[in-house]
């Protein structure tokens, strides 16, 4: 039997996003992660598909796990928000038991733990974001078969094939906040532009060490731009 | 392609084309064939009236088109209920006993007779208890309310969802049938007698049009303190 | 939860390895809908209940009783929606009991999506869970394989595309009750009107931080035009081979009486009341 | 083709030797025989050793005299038996599947006159490959299509109707095509395409208006000939999330003959506005065309007054806050 | 019905198992050729008239294609079709059906009768025998005696002639209900101790229509492919002429049909849901 997992498209390359379960909700998905010079960026898409149907045109896939720790979500629906609600329980009682919240690491490793160990039941792409004290920000990626790998940024989901190039190309270390949101902001746009299972608004969580995590919004009708100041926040 | 032309390559490989057609059609028959809710054959009918219910069947028992028995009623009485059901045969048998041990318990720990609202509810969760690995049985329950005195119908699928229904209930083989035939006959408030004829004519042309349902035919009908039950003159084909 | 009997299963499982299609259960093709307005939460359903492309129920209940002031709409598999939202709504009167509040949308959306993953779609019940609480109020979807979405407008079911298209051309910020009940009945009409799956009559609930109203049938726009013949039969129409008449008192015999005999063997008198033996 | 049919031949010659075949069969792929083995294929060896074989049918050396398996070559001489090309459950045929494709089409009648529109991205399977296609064609003088599915057979389909178009320019007598014989043409075409089981993979509207009578002429046909009128059609995702809009303000003709332009305009735009919401195939700017009596007027247009404000109430998936 | 072919393709036509705006399966494009389009028709023979009735729905899947779909055309020559199945075909067939009508009306100068139009039709879908069009046809009008015919065929071509047939997706549901109130199986004289069958009559034509009528809202309640409106379409001899009244042109007898049918149609609602 062949695992689920392991389906590919039929150019071979991209993993087949759409052999889900029958009748499953997929978040076809544009999601990305960065890390800037104060903490990190998380990015993603608007936009839930049942086949070609948006069955969600405005979903949140970004996910808080703990105060200093989300999750971009892209796979399956239902299996990445139980596995987002299970890695919650248990990092809540991380953070009772030992007195203090978990590291970004050891939440991205509660997350690798439970799609590898369910690998063949999970149809899971997950990008782990946050910044704890001891190393600040972190970016963590967990694709389908259940590995765990650091970086810089990291971007997934089906969106994200139309993307490396650029975000290889336009990618600098130790960018500022603004700077940072410019490149999440212009990378998604392309994605969503190319990709047909990605599209709608494009959320942003900003995470900074010792701050709440500030939200942003940016709406297709308006071409993306910044809101005025105010609404920001 | 005319007949008598000679074949073609390309009209070659079209054949071989539709002979997959064929062949796929060919599978869906033999699947059809142990579809286990056709295999024995056999259809139920309710109908609710003026204080009065019927509830009505027919008698065969078959083998796919081979008829093995004329005398196979599948309405079964569980005190002042009625249940009917029609599927694969063994089920049918297993389905009874099992209510009849479970209607039994319920007047022992109750000390008194079920209704058919909770008739309704014990078969309902029967089934969907099995809702993995069901019984292949569409069960009809009727009968009057002893309490109210309001007659009292309804269906199920096979893994326990309701159907009340104010008019009529169907199952079995000829369930299409008996739904169109149903819809055109029935009316509000008919009296016992007038409703055991529309439930007979509705039951017996139903039978006519399916091959796996005839053979003969009971027919309850029910007031609050009285069950008429009659077997009907039918085709034996 | 859920304490199915898998007895059969083996035998189902051989019987469909033989090629046995798998049994047709009744399903509510089915259009729901749900919207919030300020100071509450309406949903709504149409009431078709479809076996294959035959109505098995013109006018089923596919607005679902949890709690008071929750209340849920079910598509899907009809078995699956209403016994999933009978045991949810069962727990979660438990849990209320135990926790002495009143029981919150959340936790029986959270209840539904865990039940419902538990059995990775194997459960077909696609639902609109909406529900005043001390948070508010609150409108959510559940698939069948546990992911829930949360929006100030919903639809499901095969009639939830027409049902959509009414939401997106018509719903706004800020609606009144009236505004909302109106809008969720069109959306439920277009799906009506629109997909074969959906039909019959419009059913409508309000949920409001006082109390829940259920309108059972708010509009009925598909009633069968009286029949132009008057089908009752004459008495003697049918040939009638023999005939029993039982009383009912009589009748009681009948079921199950064990009679033991002098020698000590039980008889099972009947439980078949032969009027052609 | 030229890999297919020697596979056909080889098998009917052998059926026809053992006289099994019809004669009518044996007599046409003898003669497609020659044909074949003149061409260079591997084929021709296997070709000639069976035929050898045939006057010494009762000396087992390399045909299968089993009866299931009489007349053809023995496994362990020739390997296993290809029968790929009978191979019934995956037909191998000239039905292909799209591969660059549009999405909905919508028209509507109203009082004069026809409204048909169609947005410009073409997919790659879930990639948005070219967002600057046409996918309405005029038609002569009063006539619009509007294709939907695969690009490559919609392009074919145009140049048959420019050809058509030529064939039937008669300027003299004052003859000219108008769209129910547009709408015919197109139907015919893809119903024997069908036929041939080598279909041109698109749903289509043809829209028109009659220049003298003005009456308003829309009509749909598939990739298997259906075809169907109503005042108000659309195809692919349209006909879920399109229709139901257009048929509550149009339920009948008597209701599009007392629709203005203006009116038809503003629902086909938010109808273009609700694809765009929920078709994840769908375009932002699209094409449209008015036909009336006196001819065709054509536009773009981007989606307007769009509604994602609200997004911003939505946080999580159930209890989260922030 | 002589033999039964089984219907080609219906496998893969739209199917009603899955769930179809949330199912998303694995991008697959199976080719079927064949595809259905729901509707019901049905056939009454009378003494001296005909009746072919069908709903106006076409669907494809879950969808409604149009409300106002015509299944009985007017083939010439006083004869009619009904087509149900895949309307393409159906639309096809009756094209071909008239144009040959047309023909033999050309060549030999006569109308054809019903029963040779019977034979004809019956050749037109054998010679399709391994492709079939995927329809169930009735082919009605008045014979040489003026008497009612229904002519039904399976999908290649196998015929009888009937005095009351339904057809297409509710044809189960109508068929019994004929039975029972046109022809009166099961019913029995009042009082006859179930021993004297009813006979079946000579039914006024207004009657039978109201019993199509009620088949037709009762199919509607039950099936979800039958619907939105009711197409009833009459064959029946020119009403007599007044007596003493005189013809006000006179006619060709040419132009009279084998049978002395007129064709009449009248168009009613059905519910939409």
């Amino acid at each position: 039997m062949v695992s689920r997992t392991g389906n590919l498209n039929e150019d071979g390359i991209h993993v087949d996003m759409e052999h889900l379960k029958k009748g499953e909700v997929n978040l076809g998905t544009s999601i990305m992660a960065i890390e800037f010079e104060g903490g990190v960026i998380l990015g993603a898409d608007s936009r839930t598909t049942t086949g070609a149907y948006i069955a969600n045109r405005v979903t949140d896939k970004l996910t808080q796990i703990t105060d200093a720790v989300w999750c971009c979500r892209s796979g399956s629906a239902a299996d990445t928000q139980a596995v987002a609600d299970i890695v919650r329980y248990h990092l809540n009682l991380y953070e009772i038991q030992n007195g203090q919240p978990p590291s970004v690491k050891v939440a991205a490793t509660i997350f690798q733990e439970i799609c590898y160990t369910n690998k063949d039941a999970l149809t899971a792409g997950i990008i782990v974001a946050g910044v704890d004290r001891h190393k600040g920000g972190q970016v963590y990626n967990i694709p389908l078969g259940g590995s765990l790998h650091k970086s810089k940024y990291t971007i997934s989901g089906s969106g994200s094939s139309y993307i490396y190039g650029f975000c290889d190309s336009y990618w600098k270390d130790n960018m500022t906040e603004q700077e940072g949101m410019q490149f999440v902001k212009e990378a998604l746009k392309e994605a969503i532009k190319w990709d047909g299972s990605s599209g709608g608004v494009i959320r942003m969580v900003v995470l900074k060490k010792g701050k709440k995590p500030e939200r942003h919004l940016f709406l297709p009708d308006e071409d993306y731009a910044d809101p005025p100041k105010e609404q920001t926040a | 392609m005319s007949a008598g032309k000679i074949y073609h390559i390309a009209d070659y490989l079209l054949l071989a084309q539709l002979k997959s057609i064929v062949t796929a059609e060919l599978l869906k028959e033999i699947k059809n064939e142990s579809n286990p809710f056709t295999l024995n054959g056999g259809a139920c009918l309710a109908m609710a009236g003026k204080d009065c219910v019927a509830i009505a069947c027919d008698l065969r028992l078959g083998q796919q088109a081979l008829t093995l028995s004329n005398n196979f009623p599948k309405v079964f009485n569980y005190g002042d209920v009625w249940l009917g059901l029609t599927g694969l045969a063994t089920d049918v048998q297993t389905m009874h006993s099992l209510f009849r041990y479970k209607v039994n318990l319920y007047r022992l720990r109750e000390e008194r007779e079920i209704e058919p609202e909770t008739m309704a509810n014990l078969v309902s969760s029967t089934l969907y208890e099995r809702r993995f690995g069901p019984y292949f049985v569409s069960p009809v329950v009727a009968g009057i309310n002893q309490r109210t005195g309001k007659p009292f119908i309804c269906g199920f699928d096979s893994i326990g969802c309701i159907d009340f229904a104010k008019d009529f209930i169907v199952s079995g083989t000829a369930s299409d049938q008996l739904f169109g035939v149903a819809e055109g006959l029935w009316e509000p408030d008919l009296e016992p007698e007038e409703l055991f004829e529309t439930v007979s004519q509705t039951l017996l042309n139903s039978l006519d049009r399916d091959a796996l349902a005839g053979w003969g035919a009971h027919v309850y009908i029910i007031t609050k303190d009285k069950v008429t039950k009659r077997l009907l003159k039918s085709r034996q084909d | 939860m859920g304490g199915f009997d898998f007895s059969n299963h083996t035998r189902n499982a051989a019987l469909m390895s033989a090629g046995m299609p798998a049994p047709k259960a009744t399903s509510t093709g089915t259009t729901i809908v749900g919207c919030l307005y300020d100071g509450g939460v309406v949903i709504a359903a149409d009431t078709r209940a479809t076996s294959g492309p035959i109505v098995a129920d013109k006018n089923c209940e596919k607005l679902h009783y949890i709690s008071p002031q929750i209340w849920c709409a079910g598509a899907g598999t009809a078995a699956d929606t209403e016994f999933t939202t009978a045991i949810v709504s069962s727990n979660l009167e438990l849990h209320a009991l135990s926790t002495g509040r009143k029981p919150r949308v959340v936790t029986c959306m959270t209840m539904l999506k865990q039940h419902l993953f538990k059995y990775q779609g194997h459960i077909g019940a696609y639902l609109v869970v909406a529900g005043c609480d001390p948070t508010g109020s609150h409108l959510y979807t559940v698939h069948a394989h546990g992911s829930t979405d949360r929006l100030p407008y919903v639809t499901m079911g095969s009639g939830s595309l027409a049902a959509m298209s009414v939401f997106e051309t018509e719903w706004k910020k800020g609606l009144d009750r009236e505004g909302a009940v109106n809008l969720c009945s069109q959306a439920i009409l277009a799906g009506i009107f629109n997909d074969l799956g959906s039909g019959s009559n419009c059913d409508v609930c309000v949920i409001t931080p006082e109390k829940a109203t259920l309108m059972r049938n708010y509009i009925t726009p598909n009633v069968r035009v009286p029949k132009e013949l008057n089908y009752r039969f004459e008495r003697g129409t049918t040939a009638v081979l023999q005939e029993k008449i039982i009383q009912k008192d009589e009748l009681r015999r009948y079921i199950t009486v064990t009679e033991v005999d002098a020698k000590g063997e039980a008889t099972l008198t009947t439980d078949v009341m032969q009027v052609d033996a | 083709m030229c890999c297919v049919a020697p596979d056909v031949v080889v098998v009917a010659s052998r059926v026809a030797g053992l006289g099994l075949g019809s004669g009518s069969f044996g007599i046409r792929n003898q003669a497609r025989v020659h044909e074949t083995t003149t061409s260079p294929t591997s084929l021709s060896t296997l070709l000639a050793s069976t035929e050898h074989q045939e006057p010494h049918l009762g000396i087992p050396i390399k045909m299968n005299q089993f009866p299931h398996g009489w007349g053809r070559p023995r496994d362990d001489v020739y390997g296993a038996y290809d029968s790929s090309y009978l191979n019934s459950s995956e037909p191998t045929s000239h039905t292909q599947r799209p591969i660059v494709t549009g999405t909905s089409v919508l028209g509507l009648k109203f009082n004069g006159g026809v409204i048909i529109a169609a947005d410009n991205i073409a997919s790659y399977g879930s990639l948005a490959r070219y967002d600057n296609v046409e996918r309405l064609l005029q038609v002569g003088t009063h006539t619009i299509v509007g294709a939907g599915g695969d690009i490559s057979d919609m392009q074919h389909l145009h140049l048959l109707l420019d050809n058509l178009l030529i064939k039937e320019q008669y300027p003299a007598d004052d003859h000219s095509l108008y769209a129910p014989q547009v709408h015919t043409y197109i139907s015919r075409v893809l119903y024997q395409r069908r036929n041939k089981f080598d279909p041109l993979w698109n749903s289509i509207l043809t829209a028109g208006a009659d220049p003298k009578t003005s009456e308003p002429f829309l009509s749909y046909v598939d990739l298997r000939g259906t075809t169907y009128s109503a005042p108000a059609l659309a195809t692919g995702y349209g006909a879920h999330l399109a229709v139901p809009i257009l048929r509550k303000h149009v339920p009948d003709e008597e209701s599009a003959a007392s629709l203005s332009l203006e009116e038809a305009q503003g629902l086909i735009e938010e109808c273009m506005k609700v694809l765009w919401y929920r078709d994840a195939r769908s375009g932002v700017s699209y094409s449209w065309a008015v036909v009336t009596k006196d001819g065709v007027t054509t536009g773009n247009k981007k989606i307007e007054k769009q509604s994602w404000k609200f997004a911003e109430m939505i946080k999580g998936y159930g209890a989260q806050n922030i | 019905m002589a033999s039964s072919y089984m219907l080609p393709g219906a496998q893969q036509a739209p199917s009603f198992h899955s769930h179809p705006s949330t199912a998303s399966q694995p991008r697959q494009h199976h080719w079927s050729p064949y595809t259905e389009n729901g509707g019901v028709i049905l056939g009454i023979a009378g003494k001296d008239y005909v009746i072919l009735a069908g709903d106006t729905r076409s669907s494809e899947g879950y969808s409604i294609n149009t409300r106002t779909a015509r299944k009985i055309f007017d083939v010439g020559s006083g004869l009619v079709l009904g087509v149900v199945g895949m309307s393409a075909d159906g639309e096809e067939l009756a094209r071909r059906v008239a144009r040959k009508i047309d023909d033999y009306k050309r060549s030999h100068d006569k109308h054809i009768t019903v029963n040779a139009a019977a034979v004809m039709l019956s050749r037109i879908l054998y010679a399709k025998r391994f492709f079939p069009y995927y329809v169930q046809p009735l082919l009605g009008g008045l014979d040489e005696n003026g008497v009612g015919a229904i002519y039904t065929y399976d999908y290649v071509g196998s015929f009888e002639r009937e005095s009351s047939r339904a057809f297409g997706a509710a044809a189960s549901l109508i068929t019994p209900f004929l039975d029972n109130q046109i022809n009166l199986k099961n019913q029995f004289e009042p009082g006859s101790n179930g021993e004297v069958p009813r006979k079946p009559g000579d039914m006024p034509r207004e009657t039978v229509e109201k019993i199509v009528k009620d088949a037709f809202t009762s199919a509607v309640e039950r099936h979800i492919e039958v619907g939105d409106g009711l197409q009833l379409v009459t064959v029946m001899r020119a009403p007599p002429r007044a007596e003493g009244a005189e013809p006000e042109e006179e006619e060709d007898e040419r132009e009279k049909t084998a049978g002395g049918g007129v064709i009449s149609e009248v168009m009613s609602e059905l519910k939409k849901d």
